[in-house]
């Protein structure tokens, strides 16, 4: 009796936490099988299409128009492309699902950290070797501190500092 | 363990896990659209500034408003802007809530269940537009048409007027209860018999050592509140070494009196003497300065200080040493406007306020009062000065007599804002059909056929001349920050949309194919003026240019010294105030006040502004009954207690505050309550419309609503009704406990 | 049913010594069975008890879910009365857990022989409380779900609870205190244990048998068993002066006038063993009916326990007064304004019901024949526990209505969510105790025994006079 | 950009802000503009009445005399971020703490609401969520992104627009330049309409404000607690020297 | 072999013991067992040596540190300035080190105790249900060849229940 009792919290404890990592970590579905691999083989730079990374907050995801830009010639007879073309076509936007992503209450700005001298590879991991983009890193506070601590002496006091990131 | 645990056991453990910790095993989804083409100048998660005109009340303040992946997220104040110079009111800030309100039309309707059944059906906008376009080709005679007009944007009045004109109907009439409760009729009128020109005065605030207000509010809703506010905020501490100092005459210590250094309580409707007093005593005692006051003595010739100090049951002494410190300063300017504006002898008395200036000499002299600028181009025109009430009155006399077929109505909202007395509910169930431009469904909306709700002003083009406006010719531009939320539709459009249907002169008129080259067409009159702040080469360069500043304003400040009429050559007239209602049977006067956050009511459907206190009362959400102490301990009345008002016209309930800043023999009550309709936030208030009570009478001299002069009597219903106060009533009127 | 006793208990005058050694004509087995009988037959009235109890219970914890899912509004708090009911309530139970140790440690240390028929209820009464008091703390929070944020552990976020904040040093004293009095009733319980398995069967038989961890009496247990009861009862009382310390400087260490004080420490110790003795009396004279334990709940013992709660009271009204009247001569603004809102304004009536309640006792107590009569004891001390709820209820509700800025003074209004829990806790307090007293023996038995070994009836002249051994 | 583009971090500041009680008009526009920058709840007339409304900024009024001779104060209040803040020890998980700028933080989404600070602060000017607020659609458009919106259970204050610091922080960052004095403006400063309020850096001494701060008219509120607010008062009805 | 005799008065168990030593009988193969606490010595027999105040000590000891960790250290792990206080002040460090000390304190003793008597053990052991209503028991060890000359020692100090003592699952 006890041991089965046990035996069932030791796996419900189990099940929750691999459940929890494996989540994480997951890579979502997404509306096009869209491959960052050939794309950056094709020598397009990050800041290419998620341009807005440099001036803003966001990196932001190219707009239906900038895929257009290429694909009316490139790979058209690719299925995913023709995906591409069907939003263009009925003027729709890609329910693209987020990769990564942090909650409400985080304040994160690509811009500040690209001006700190940060790369994309830091936090996304090589994107340009996933075929499916999925987060590599499960971006949680104790990440944050662990890179903002090693930061030189006389930032580290306002980097540590809740409001830095909490809003 | 597999002894002891069956697989059916381990997947039930399982399951169990997955939601002990709530995690289903879908894969997350947030989803991110972007762009399918990106407008130009947005940036992902960037904030886009977009300069446009607040549209709250009629001064016309510049804004700029911040929007993030195209939704509006706050309004500022347009730094560059001459008038408010960045600065903003709580209604301008709460300009938001009119735009995501989510009370507002969200597309055309025509009243299925008859007027006043609130049963709406969606309509289809050409049909709409034919629908009135029918009416209006099938009304016998043009005379039968009325446009009833309230706060309106320049450009739309223009399109308005011209389309009027066009099918021969008279321009249309313009009234609303804030224009009425600042007395902005009477001023230019003022104006003309002073100045001889119907532009309000513009009074040089920031510049003058003294300031007797009388009756205005200049820092609340008064004209152009944040210009003003603006100014004294310079007058107070914005010179090194000199203070400004500012004293309000008023029966009610508003919070611009709380601003100011000295509140004179002066009696309803004396006003006027005061200022004749003073200004009397001034010639006589050959006091101040400044020019040789010989010629401004026929003005008080048949004044008597006793008298009038009787009249005004102030002191001579007290008169002299105001008449001194007004006349001793370098720079004085005595300002006209609001409850003395608002009572029967409301000309004369603010004819006597602005002989003050004339006599200090500060008449078109820094620091005293000038006149604003004209519109800086034909094309630009600011909107004519409200009609009068006696013209509103006409217009209801011909409603009732069956006289009008169609009534549009824009930017009004008469069944709320006259007093009920006037009789505006029966008149309009007289017209056989009523149009409403409004975006709520209001009071006046309820009984109307058809609504055509307008845009919001943060969605919709067009441009507002400010007035009184700045120190210098302003132009505030309109431009749509978002794009619009519902299949709503600028009236102007509709105008021209009118227009092409109605063809012939009226499409003559009324050329242009939509609002915005209509615009266009207009706002190039500006480009090449010598004047102006910037300027470009081509029409299209100076649109830009006209969109991002914001409007166009001349460079450097230009006053416009008035010419005086021979007004300056006679007596003054001295007439005594005249009250509805007898003096035994009805003791109090009733002073209705424009509220600092709902204005004229307006505001009341904008949660922020409803939560926002009262800041003399510091009540939210309410509305209530202003009781001097002593008489309220006369009558038994205490904080909370439900009284009831009763004028010769009408009555109404409302919790009693007891106002320590208040003439015995006046009680005030705030304006913007009471709305029956205007959509939730409004209607959630337990209040009610002050106009219930006032009498629909005028100042013979101008036509003007006398919204002043309406006696009342209180008496104590025993009920209470909790306010929300800020304020702890047990801490009440203490500041230290020392 | 036992028959309702009013006449005041036959006091030591009135009879032979021997009465006082009734035990000592009885054999072990006897008290055994006098302990274990009433504890095995539960008459219909119990089950009336329990059931309306449970009812009570869940009812609160209702009012709980309800608070959980709306958020604290449902409550009557408000700005500036942030902290209500819930703080008052844990405030007093805390209290009330104060008499446990205050019997059994104090006096097992004084070696004062009347606690022993009286030391397990006390005890119980002390776990139990601190149970209800230990749910405050999570009632009262904003995002419940998120408590164990103020429990010390590793994290990835480095993230440390504050143990600046007063309510850290209350969360853990308090769990320290619970430990520390649930172990203590144990440990001293084990024999008793041992006993009940020898003379029970059934789930009963099992129940004390594991309990009794295998006890047989051997000597060496019996040593080891007094030792370690006598480290406890030193330990134990540093704790229990420290909780109630620490209960007070939540408030003190504010800067809101009327919490601010210096002698608040001692001032809510002393409070809480008033209150906690006073609660004591009242549940043994309830107990000692319901459960029919008139042999070991004798005169003597509500007569000493009696005068314990009198000299408490007293001390009590030393401290308030001490506080009191430093606070009347600085005459510093807002607590002028609070103690006149006391002594004449809206809060007079609590004010007064205060001081009656726990001064008119004071009186009383003085009386042998009170401290000796069941129901007039009752009726004084229940009036205490009166008195000392409202003086929580003054000292948390009554000063946050008023601060240094009068703009922001307020008021509070109690809802029907608070009041559902706070009752819980006292239901769920009585639930606890009923059945604890079911099936746990309420007298602990071999202390008894162990008195009754030490007494011998001595003659002096025409006296008979119990005579205790000198031996340890 | 370098490693080390962030020339403010070696300044040390200290954020306070001057209000000018002889500007101080009651006006309000503060209020709403507070309301619409940091997502402030709005509660609704019941709620409001029983003294539960969320304003971060309120205007005290204050009366003084009988009647003729009476007047009234206007003394804007909000959280006074005091350096030695009564509210930041007593919070058991360090939801409240004191920044390097001189700020009394609060992070939302560490508050556990045990209401301690509420209880603590002399000024009474932390709000709490009693309820989740409500934001009937679209008002939810009208939300600002850069402020957490605080759901029931969690008590906030006046902040000084955090995230309007930090964003001019970075903005200006990004231009390789530390923010000028008097750029930084939390909201109600931008619209105060009399230019009552003022904000800037006290350790700046050529700063406006620390100038103002030295001003003979300048105070403190609630002096004798010895909470060395960040908020300074300037004294009205004198002419300033 | 074992025997086992149940006796009414202490001071009978008492001289019995006495005998027992007399006929050579060493102390540990005595045992004991009561339902009351005897006083100390009262059926002549001297005391064994106790490890529970150590263990005591030792978990004060463990406490402490715990309680300073808490207080002194964690403060600087993540350095969160409050009130304008230092990270670590004296107050508040004495309060947590001092409850965590104490009740380190309180759990040592108990499991101290529980160690010492090598509790919970329900395995059977010698033992009499009558023990709890007051008889005394004694359990003694002795060579088969003495059995007869101990039985008769044990009647004549009249003691009852003389025999085999059962094993019974506690």
């Amino acid at each position: 009796m006890i041991r089965r009792l046990l035996l069932s919290f030791f796996i419900l404890i189990l099940g929750a936490v691999l459940l929890t990592r494996a989540k994480a970590l997951a890579a979502p579905r997404q509306p096009i099988a869209y491959n960052h691999k050939t794309h950056v083989q094709a020598g397009i730079q990050c800041l290419f299409c998620h341009s807005s990374a440099l001036r803003s907050d966001i990196a932001g995801v190219p707009s239906v128009q900038k895929c257009m830009g290429c694909h009316t010639l490139i790979a058209t007879d690719k299925q995913a492309v023709q995906v591409l073309t069907g939003y263009w076509e009925r003027d729709e936007p890609i329910p693209w699902v987020r990769v990564n992503w942090q909650p409400e209450f985080v304040y994160f700005s690509h811009q500040a950290h690209l001006l700190a001298g940060e790369n994309c590879e830091t936090c996304h991991g090589d994107v340009g070797r996933m075929t499916v983009t999925r987060p590599v890193l499960k971006m949680d506070m104790g990440w944050c501190l662990d890179c903002h601590v090693k930061q030189p002496e006389n930032k580290v006091a306002r980097l540590a500092d809740c409001l830095t990131c909490h809003k | 363990m597999h002894k002891t645990l069956t697989r059916r056991e381990f997947l039930a453990i399982a399951a169990g896990a997955t939601a002990a910790t709530g995690l289903a095993p879908r894969i997350r989804n947030i989803v991110i659209e972007p762009f399918v083409r990106p407008p130009e100048e947005l940036l992902p998660g960037q904030a886009t500034w977009y300069a446009s005109t607040c549209r709250q009340c009629p001064a016309g303040c510049g804004i700029i408003v911040r929007t993030i992946g195209g939704r509006a997220k706050k309004i500022e104040g347009n730094p560059l802007h001459p008038l408010n110079r960045g600065k903003l009111c709580a209604r301008g800030q709460a300009g938001l809530q009119v735009l995501y309100n989510p009370d507002r039309l969200k597309n055309a309707v025509r009243q299925s269940g008859g007027r006043g059944s609130r049963r709406f059906e969606p309509l289809y906008w050409p049909d709409a537009l034919d629908l009135l376009g029918d009416k209006i080709a099938t009304i016998s005679s043009a005379g039968r048409l009325a446009f009833f007009g309230g706060l309106m944007p320049s450009h739309t009045y223009r399109l308005a007027a011209l389309l009027l004109e066009a099918i021969g109907a008279a321009p249309p009439i313009l009234y609303d209860l804030q224009s009425a409760l600042e007395g902005r009729s009477v001023a230019s009128q003022l104006s003309r018999v002073f100045f001889g020109s119907p532009d309000l005065p513009v009074y040089d605030l920031s510049h003058s050592d003294v300031v007797f207000s009388f009756g205005a509010n200049l820092l609340e809703t008064w004209m152009s509140p944040v210009a003003q506010s603006f100014a004294y905020g310079a007058m107070r501490q914005g010179r090194r070494g000199s203070r400004g100092l500012l004293v309000q005459f008023e029966p009610r210590l508003s919070s611009t009196a709380a601003s100011a250094d000295e509140w004179i309580p002066v009696r309803p409707g004396s006003e006027g003497f005061v200022a004749l007093a003073m200004g009397r005593i001034i010639v006589e005692e050959r006091l101040g300065h400044v020019g040789s006051h010989r010629s401004q003595a026929v003005l008080y010739q048949n004044v008597d200080v006793r008298e009038m100090s009787a009249a005004s049951d102030l002191p001579v002494e007290t008169l002299r040493r105001l008449a001194r410190a007004f006349a001793d300063a370098d720079r004085a300017v005595a300002i006209p406007g609001g409850y003395l504006a608002g009572q029967r002898n409301g000309f004369s008395s603010m004819l006597a306020v602005q002989a003050l200036n004339l006599v200090v000499a500060q008449v078109g002299r820094q620091g005293g009062v000038f006149l604003s600028n004209p519109e800086p181009a034909p094309g630009l025109k600011k909107i004519p000065p409200v009609n009068t009430f006696d013209e509103v009155m006409d217009l209801i006399r011909r409603m009732k007599a069956g006289e009008i077929d169609l009534l549009l109505i824009y930017g009004a909202n008469p069944m709320y804002e006259l007093p009920a007395a006037a009789g505006f509910a029966d008149a309009i169930a007289r017209v056989p059909f009523v149009v409403s431009f409004s975006s709520f469904i209001d009071e006046t909306a309820v009984w109307a056929d058809l609504i055509l709700p307008d845009h919001t002003y943060l969605e919709s083009w067009g441009y507002q001349v400010p007035s009184p406006g700045a120190d210098r010719p302003v132009v505030s531009s309109q431009q749509p920050v978002v794009r619009p939320l519902y299949d709503t539709n600028p009236t102007g459009e509709v105008l021209l949309g009118l227009a092409a249907r109605l063809g012939g002169k009226p499409a003559e008129a009324l050329p242009w194919q939509d609002e915005a080259s209509f615009l266009q067409e207009t706002v190039v009159e500006l480009l090449g003026s010598s004047l102006g702040a910037y300027d470009a080469r081509t029409p299209a360069g100076f649109w830009a240019l006209w969109r991002q500043h914001g409007g166009w304003w001349s460079e450097k400040p230009i006053s416009r010294e008035p010419e005086l009429t021979d007004v300056a050559q006679k007596a003054l007239p001295i007439s005594d105030p005249l009250f509805e209602g007898d003096s035994q049977e009805y003791p109090l006067h009733l002073y209705p006040y424009s509220s600092i956050t709902l204005t004229d009511g307006r505001g009341a459907n904008l949660p922020w502004l409803q939560e926002t206190p009262d800041p003399m009362t510091t009540v939210q959400w309410g509305m209530w009954v202003e009781i001097n102490p002593n008489t309220a301990s006369s009558l038994g009345i205490d904080d909370n207690d439900i009284v009831q008002v009763e004028s010769p016209h009408g009555s109404l309930e409302a919790p009693a505050v007891i106002y320590a800043g208040i003439r015995p023999d006046t009680v005030a009550i705030p304006v913007g309550q009471g709305h029956h309709d205007y959509g939730r936030f409004a209607q959630a208030v337990t209040g009610s419309n002050p106009m219930a009570l006032v009498a629909p009478v005028t100042d013979p001299d101008t036509g003007a609503l006398s919204w002043g002069a309406t006696r009342v009597r209180l008496k104590s219903t025993g009920r209470k009704q909790i306010l929300a106060r800020l304020e702890s009533l047990d801490g009440k009127g203490r500041e230290s406990l020392g | 049913m036992p028959e309702p006793d009013h006449s005041p208990l036959d006091t030591p005058q009135s009879t032979p010594y021997d009465e006082r050694l009734l035990l000592a004509q009885r054999t072990d087995a006897e008290i055994n069975q006098a302990v274990l009988q009433p504890m095995m037959q539960t008459g219909m009235g119990f089950w009336v008890l329990v059931g309306f109890l449970s009812l009570v219970v869940v009812w609160g914890l209702y009012a709980w879910g309800f608070l959980v899912y709306w958020g604290i509004g449902v409550t009557g708090k408000n700005r500036p009365v942030y902290w209500t009911l819930f703080i008052t309530t844990f405030v007093f139970w805390v209290g009330i857990s104060h008499a446990g140790t205050m019997i059994s440690a104090v006096l097992r240390l004084l070696k004062a022989d009347w606690r022993r028929p009286i030391t397990r209820g006390a005890e119980a009464m002390t776990a139990f409380a601190l149970m209800m008091a230990a749910l405050y703390p999570l009632i009262h929070l904003g995002r419940v779900w998120k408590f164990y944020w103020m429990i010390p552990y590793p994290n990835n976020r480095l993230m440390w609870p504050n143990f600046q904040s007063p309510l850290m040093w209350d969360m853990v004293a308090i769990f320290t205190y619970l430990i520390g009095s649930s172990l203590y009733l144990y440990l001293a319980l084990i024999p008793d244990m041992a006993m009940g398995r020898d003379h029970t069967n059934g789930w009963r038989y099992r129940l004390y048998r594991a309990l009794a961890l295998g006890w047989r009496g051997t000597e060496g247990e019996w040593h080891k068993l007094h030792r370690a009861l006598g480290i406890f009862s030193v330990a134990i009382i540093p704790i229990f002066l420290s909780v109630h310390s620490i209960v007070s400087w939540d408030f003190a260490v504010t800067i809101q006038p009327r919490w601010h004080s210096t002698i608040f420490a001692p001032y809510f110790v002393i409070g809480a063993v008033y209150s906690g003795l006073s609660a004591l009396a009242s549940i043994l004279v309830v107990v000692r009916r319901g459960m029919r334990l008139q042999e070991f709940l004798r005169a003597e013992h509500f007569n000493a326990l009696g005068k314990l709660v009198l000299v408490a009271g007293m001390a009590w009204v030393y401290f308030w007064f001490a506080g009191f009247i430093v606070e009347w001569y600085g005459n510093e603004p807002v607590v002028r304004e609070l103690i006149h809102e006391e002594v004449a304004g809206r809060l007079s009536p609590l004010f007064y019901l205060q001081m009656s309640a726990n001064l008119i006792p004071i009186v009383l107590l003085v009386f042998k024949r009170i401290r000796t009569t069941p129901a007039l004891l009752l009726a004084a001390t229940l009036l205490v526990n009166i008195g000392m709820f409202t003086e929580r209820a003054l000292i948390v509700i009554g000063s946050l209505q008023r601060n240094d800025l009068p703009f922001n003074w307020g008021t509070y209004r109690p809802t029907w969510v608070e009041i559902s829990i706070v009752a819980m806790t006292f239901a769920g307090f009585a639930l606890l105790y009923t059945l604890f007293s079911r099936v746990i023996p309420f007298v602990p038995v071999w202390e008894i025994k162990e008195g009754r070994l030490r007494y011998t009836v001595r003659r002096i002249g025409r006296l008979l006079v119990p005579t205790a051994a000198e031996i340890d | 950009m370098a490693k080390d583009a962030n020339p403010s971090a070696e300044i040390h500041r200290r954020w306070v802000l001057v209000v000018d009680l002889d500007r101080c008009t009651g006006c309000q526009a503060c209020v709403v503009a507070c309301h619409a920058e940091n997502n402030v709840p709005v509660v609704g007339e019941k709620q409001a009445a029983y003294g539960r409304w969320m304003h971060w900024i309120i205007i005290q009024r204050y009366w003084e005399g009988e009647y003729p001779n009476v007047k009234a104060r206007f003394m804007p209040v909000m959280c006074q971020q005091c350096t030695e803040a009564p509210c930041e020890p007593v919070c058991p998980v360090f939801a409240t703490y004191h920044s390097e700028e001189g700020l009394n933080a609060q992070i939302y989404n560490r508050c556990i609401g045990t209401r301690f600070c509420g209880s603590a602060c002399p000024y009474k000017v932390r709000t709490y969520n009693w309820f989740r607020p409500e934001f009937p659609e679209p008002l939810t458009e009208q939300l600002n992104p850069d402020v957490t919106v605080r759901t029931r259970g969690i008590m906030e204050k006046c902040t000084f627009c955090i995230q309007r610091i930090r964003r001019t922080e970075i903005d200006s960052q990004a231009e390789g330049r530390i923010p000028a004095d008097g750029e930084i403006q939390p909201a109600c400063v931008q619209t105060c309409p009399t230019n009552t309020l003022l904000f800037g850096d006290l350790n700046d001494p050529d700063s406006r404000a620390s100038q103002l701060a030295r001003s003979h008219r300048s105070f403190r509120l609630l002096p004798e607690l010895g909470t060395d607010p960040g908020v300074i008062y300037l004294k009205g009805g004198e002419t300033n020297a | 072999m074992t025997l086992m005799a149940l006796f009414h008065e202490s001071t009978d168990t008492a001289e019995v013991i006495d005998e027992l030593h007399n006929l050579g009988i060493p102390d540990h193969q005595i045992v004991v067992i009561t339902g009351v606490p005897y006083p100390e010595g009262a059926l002549g027999r001297q005391r064994e040596w106790l490890t529970l105040p150590y263990i005591v000590l030792a978990g004060a000891a463990a406490g402490m540190l715990f309680g300073l960790f808490l207080a002194v250290i964690t403060p600087h792990l993540y350095r969160l300035d409050v009130g304008g206080h230092p990270p670590v002040g004296f107050p508040p460090a004495a309060v947590i080190i001092f409850i965590f000390t104490m009740m380190a304190t309180i759990v040592s003793t108990f499991l101290g105790v529980l160690w010492e008597m090598n509790f919970p053990r329900f395995g059977p052991a010698p033992y009499h249900g009558l023990v709890t209503d007051g008889h005394l028991a004694v359990i003694v060890d002795i060579p088969s060849q003495l059995e007869e000359q101990v039985k008769q020692m044990l009647e004549s100090h009249h003691a009852h229940h003389i025999g085999e003592p059962e094993w019974m699952a506690l």
